[in-house]
């Protein structure tokens, strides 16, 4: 279907318009380093590194729930939007999975690997809480796995460790204090 | 005899409680904070009272305001679950001498067992082994444990004198770590019940927690319904139970038993209790401690025994004899209890907070679902993050496990991350399908990640279904732009755009 | 040995076998109509496959594409469930020469009982006796059953000879009805079962509809496991169901068991099957038919008697002996069934179809829930109303009774009406508590109307819940007035005015 | 609080405003013949012929189920808008409510019984199914309780009947006709 004529559909009032845009077709998805070149060719059907299969996705009992049948099979996983990547909990599992639309991948890899972030990690609260101690201070060097706070929630005292090395650029709250989920807690440099 | 009861607890075992009430033709009566006035609890009981704020102390700890409640609604009975005020010597005898029958045993025997070295001199005195540790020394200081550590060796735990559900405690590897482990233990006893007295007890590797049952009536008849198979702990945390063991044999099982009810007499037990044991790869079993109340893992023992355990607390806590003798209790099966806890398994075991907003609960032959939680119920950072035991019965250990995968399959539970996928890998796991495991399991030999096998074969799916919600998200956000370059001036669009984004 | 079951049915009978399947380390396929993309089989199965539209008889009853699935996704075993293709011989027949093991009985046995006047005629010459009607002449025209009528007397029965779950009964008191009942129950066994064949049979008053469940291997091993009570019905649609049934003693259970069997032998039957009785005040029995097949009601005995029996007729299919005698069946305390139908109690049962927004679950101890359905799932009218099914067991009667209490008390399904009421009506009565009731109980002697003390207690709370919505409802209203006079020249209160109507 | 003050409140642009119309808050509420005078107090208070009594009243898993808490008595109920009432379902038993609020009902009885319905019934589908047959004719007396259609729905017939007596004014479905959920079928008059 042209994207014209699928605008055409939509023109009417209050109805859903399907959009289908070709550039957004192609699809590259990776899973702990295996990557799936996947096409969606229509509602019916993808193609995964040129295999063809017949699939159909539905949501169920709202997001982030789905159910898919590829070929017959049926499968049913949970799919978390995080921070970089989709995470999908699936048969007791969880799969990291980074989706890049090829376009946008061959253009970042054309611009080669000159894109870095700029080394900044903030810890932020996972829960709301309060905090208990803070067994690191600004400017300290830190190692990977090392805790850098602890948090109080559901009678538990939480450890929150650093996933990475490096220095502590700024703390911003103090034990006793009530944090917010999601708040930023400490800064890494 | 009482006809109402006050229920003086929150969650799945409050909601278990007024069950079994509500099966005798007992009236009920439910007390709230102000974070649960939805709460399954409030809704199936008979009558509700606001106790107060969302924290603990300021509600469900505030035993005064609970005796004043029932005496002003009539409630001639409290029953209180398991934690807050359910191990309080001072509640129970406060319930006494108000003429309210405290659902439980006498208050000297919660006084005697909830002090965990008075009941392991009593215990040494019946002559039952108990695990080496600081014995009669009251009230230690930081500079008595480090001394006592010292005789007693490393690795070893610190315990709070008042202890329970594994709050306080914490396990030691050599003499440098105590002094910051001591601080952390003690903030966390007081924390927890308000008395951050602690002792100390050797560690014994490669053993498991067993515990066993029993049922104490007012006319001098104690039974025991078996042992319950602990081990499954991650921070001293239990996570899975099991009955029966398949560790103890017939035998042990009697001898285990026997010394359960000797330790229940000679404290003049009364109602339901159970006898903590450590045993060790030799089979040599330490009494480790009582808990003088209900137990989370209560259901395993009912599953395979049939005998209703709340049930059978009300009856002997209204002075009629127990229902059955020794010679009728009989293990028929095997059943297994998940504990599903609002965690993420992938992030360090975190609690997960947030509404709730569908939950499909599984259900069918020989399962059981003990839950306090609904769709629209918010998961607060206030309490315990068990939301729901899971229970599962089968002929045998084998076909327990496979039912229990199903129920974990099945279970759906959207708004805040769980840990059954913990559970499932640990289905997935040889060593526990053969049995063998100890109390260090969790900790030092099992992982989350997946195997070889499963990355290949679910990756893919995994793939393809991320990469249809991205493209589904993508589409969307898609329409949204091109409507809106389309029809910015037709208030119909804008009205809907706006919708959108709220 | 078959790896792979087919299930050939939907809603919850579906969900109930793929357990069955899962738990035994099946693979499983399901199958579905376009109104069933969202069911609880499809998501349950490892494979699901489209059938067709949603009407029956365009998917769940086209045998010819089930075995065309069947043979292309590999699956070498059929489990047909109850109703749809579950007594049809012919598909029986067709699973057998593709070589697919049908989990049922032999063809020809399908056929023999599937035949209700063949089925009268063997267990007549088997010595047993049935309920007098038309024997032994087949296709009867109108006239001829009009003959026949007055032979028997009235009040009679018109039942559909390929009859099974009520369908195409009619109930006569007279002759003068016996035409347009003759056309509608023709008409109505001619949609059911694409067969319009009748017959007649003698209404015998005050009698109970006893079932006997009986299961059967390859080996020529034949056991039954005690008797099902199916007295409460409405229009001969079963409603609730008990196991064991208070009428009946050990004496006659072991007859009507060992009846049971010898009719099961005399046709060679294989796989679960139930022998249905009509036992008089007397407690004389007569065989009215057997269902050939799974029962609704299977849940009751499992249990009372700890037997699976879908996992038993997996293992018969697979060609192994049973794995119980006689002697291991005992029956151990009481379990009772309440069917919940989309029906509206209050407004003469009439189907009621919707979305269902939420529902909420009994769980806890002694209960087992059945259901197809969860959150989200339209109830269409293209399917049986039966949404789900409580089954609540205890030591006695009596404990099953208030267990079942307080599980439909807690049961809520938001989005369509339930019959819910009904059974809490009847759970309240008198006469079912006594145990004393007919298959003529619920249509004759039982009313959905409340008593006087229940009127004054509750009145005033139902008159404050609705003052209160009332309230809260012309509340918003004015809100919405006020702010539109206010606000009618900002779009952005016309959106939202317009959200609310839509 | 006066009505110029909730208004006030509600002028902030997308926050909701509580008002509470005087007018509103007296209410007659009819239970099979029995009649309350409810009279809305506050947020938490109500009184109910006189008596005064504390109210705890919350909607839980989403409308139409509402938990109520009176002087600590918790009850929980369906609350389904009907026709010209109330349905409330209650611990097992339905109960019709009819609320008026007084004013209206002072209004209506100053206009004595002059108000009467134009006696035309209207025989809705309670359901979508298959019309299988009409044993009534156009013109037709009929009596209460009377059998006016078969409608086959789930897999059972049911037969509608008549409410009460009249003639049949008008059939506007035939056997083998589908419909809809509250379509109209026939007329009584």
């Amino acid at each position: 279907m042209s994207e014209t004529q699928a605008i055409g559909n939509g023109s009417a009032v209050g109805n859903e318009c399907t959009v289908n845009l070709d550039f957004f077709m192609k699809y590259i998805s990776t899973v702990n380093d295996t990557e799936y070149l996947i096409e969606i060719i229509d509602d019916s059907h993808i193609s995964i590194n040129g295999r063809v299969l017949s699939v159909d996705f539905k949501p169920v009992i709202g997001q982030p729930v789905f159910s898919l049948l590829v070929d017959g099979k049926s499968y049913e996983g949970f799919v978390y939007p995080g921070e970089e990547e989709w995470e999908v909990l699936l048969m007791g599992r969880q799969y990291p999975v980074i989706v890049e639309d090829e376009r946008e991948k061959r253009l970042k890899a054309a611009a080669g690997s000159s894109i870095h972030d700029n080394g900044e990690y903030f810890l932020k609260s996972p829960m709301p809480g309060m905090v208990i101690t803070v067994p690191v201070e600004e400017g300290q060097q830190i190692e990977s796995g090392q805790v850098l706070l602890i948090l109080e929630s559901m009678k538990m005292q939480n450890e929150l460790k650093s996933p990475r090395e490096g220095i502590i650029s700024r703390i911003r709250v103090a034990p006793g204090e009530t944090v917010e989920q999601r708040q930023i807690l400490l800064c890494i440099k | 005899m009482f006809k109402k009861v006050l229920v003086a607890n929150r969650g799945e075992v409050a909601v278990r409680i007024l069950r079994a009430c509500r099966e005798r033709g007992l009236e009920t009566v439910a007390v709230f904070s102000e974070a649960d006035r939805q709460a399954l609890h409030v809704r199936y009981a008979d009558e509700a009272y606001l106790l107060g704020p969302a924290p603990s102390r300021e509600s469900y700890l505030r035993g005064d305001k609970i005796i004043k409640i029932a005496k002003e609604c009539g409630a001639n009975a409290i029953h209180p679950g398991y934690g807050f005020l359910a191990e309080r010597e001072d509640f129970a005898r406060d319930c006494e001498s108000e003429g309210i029958t405290f659902i439980g045993p006498k208050p000297a025997t919660i006084a005697t067992m909830g002090d965990k070295r008075i009941a392991r001199s009593i215990v040494i005195k019946a002559g039952v082994p108990v695990v080496p540790g600081t014995e009669n020394i009251e009230s230690l200081t930081d500079e008595q444990l480090l001394e006592q550590s010292k005789i007693i060796g490393f690795p070893l735990l610190i315990k709070a004198t008042a202890g329970g559900g594994g709050k306080g405690i914490r396990e030691v590897q050599n003499i440098k770590e105590m002094p910051s482990l001591l601080k952390s233990a003690r903030g966390e006893a007081e924390a927890s019940f308000g008395n951050g007295e602690l002792y100390l007890e050797k560690l014994v590797k490669g053993a498991r927690h067993i515990e066993i049952q029993v049922l104490a009536d007012t006319h001098g008849n104690v039974i025991h319904l078996g042992e319950r198979e602990c081990s499954l702990q991650r921070r001293h945390q239990k996570l899975l139970e099991e009955a029966p063991s398949s560790f103890i044999d017939a035998e042990l099982r009697a001898k285990m038993g026997e010394v359960a009810i000797k330790i229940s007499k000679a404290v003049d037990y009364i109602n339901a209790g159970t006898i903590e044991f450590l045993v060790d790869k030799e089979k040599n079993f330490y009494f480790l401690e009582m808990n003088t109340r209900l137990q989370v893992e209560h259901p395993v023992t009912e599953m395979v025994t049939g005998v209703d355990i709340v049930a059978e607390q009300i009856r002997i806590a209204r002075g009629r004899r127990l229902k059955y003798t020794q010679a009728d209790i009989r293990i028929k099966g095997h059943a297994i209890e998940c504990r599903i806890n609002a965690e993420d398994p992938y992030n360090d075991f975190l609690p997960s907070t947030g509404r709730i907003t569908h939950s499909l609960l599984p259900t069918g032959p020989g399962l059981r679902v003990d839950t306090g939680v609904y769709p629209g119920i918010e998961i607060t950072p206030y309490y315990d993050s068990m939301i729901a035991k899971v229970i599962a019965w089968g002929e045998t250990r084998g076909q327990a496990i496979l039912r229990m995968r199903r129920a974990l399959e099945e279970y759906r539970i959207v708004g805040v991350r769980t840990n059954i996928p913990f559970h499932q890998t640990l289905m997935d796991s040889h060593r526990f399908m053969g049995g063998q495991y100890d109390t260090r399991f969790i900790e030092e030999r099992f992982s989350m990640k997946e195997t070889e096998d499963d990355k290949k074969s679910n990756g893919e799916i995994a793939a393809i279904l991320a990469t249809l919600v991205a493209h589904s998200e993508a589409q969307k956000a898609a329409q949204i732009v091109r409507r809106n370059e389309r029809d910015t001036s037709n208030w119909k669009w804008v009205g809907r755009w706006e919708r959108m984004h709220r």
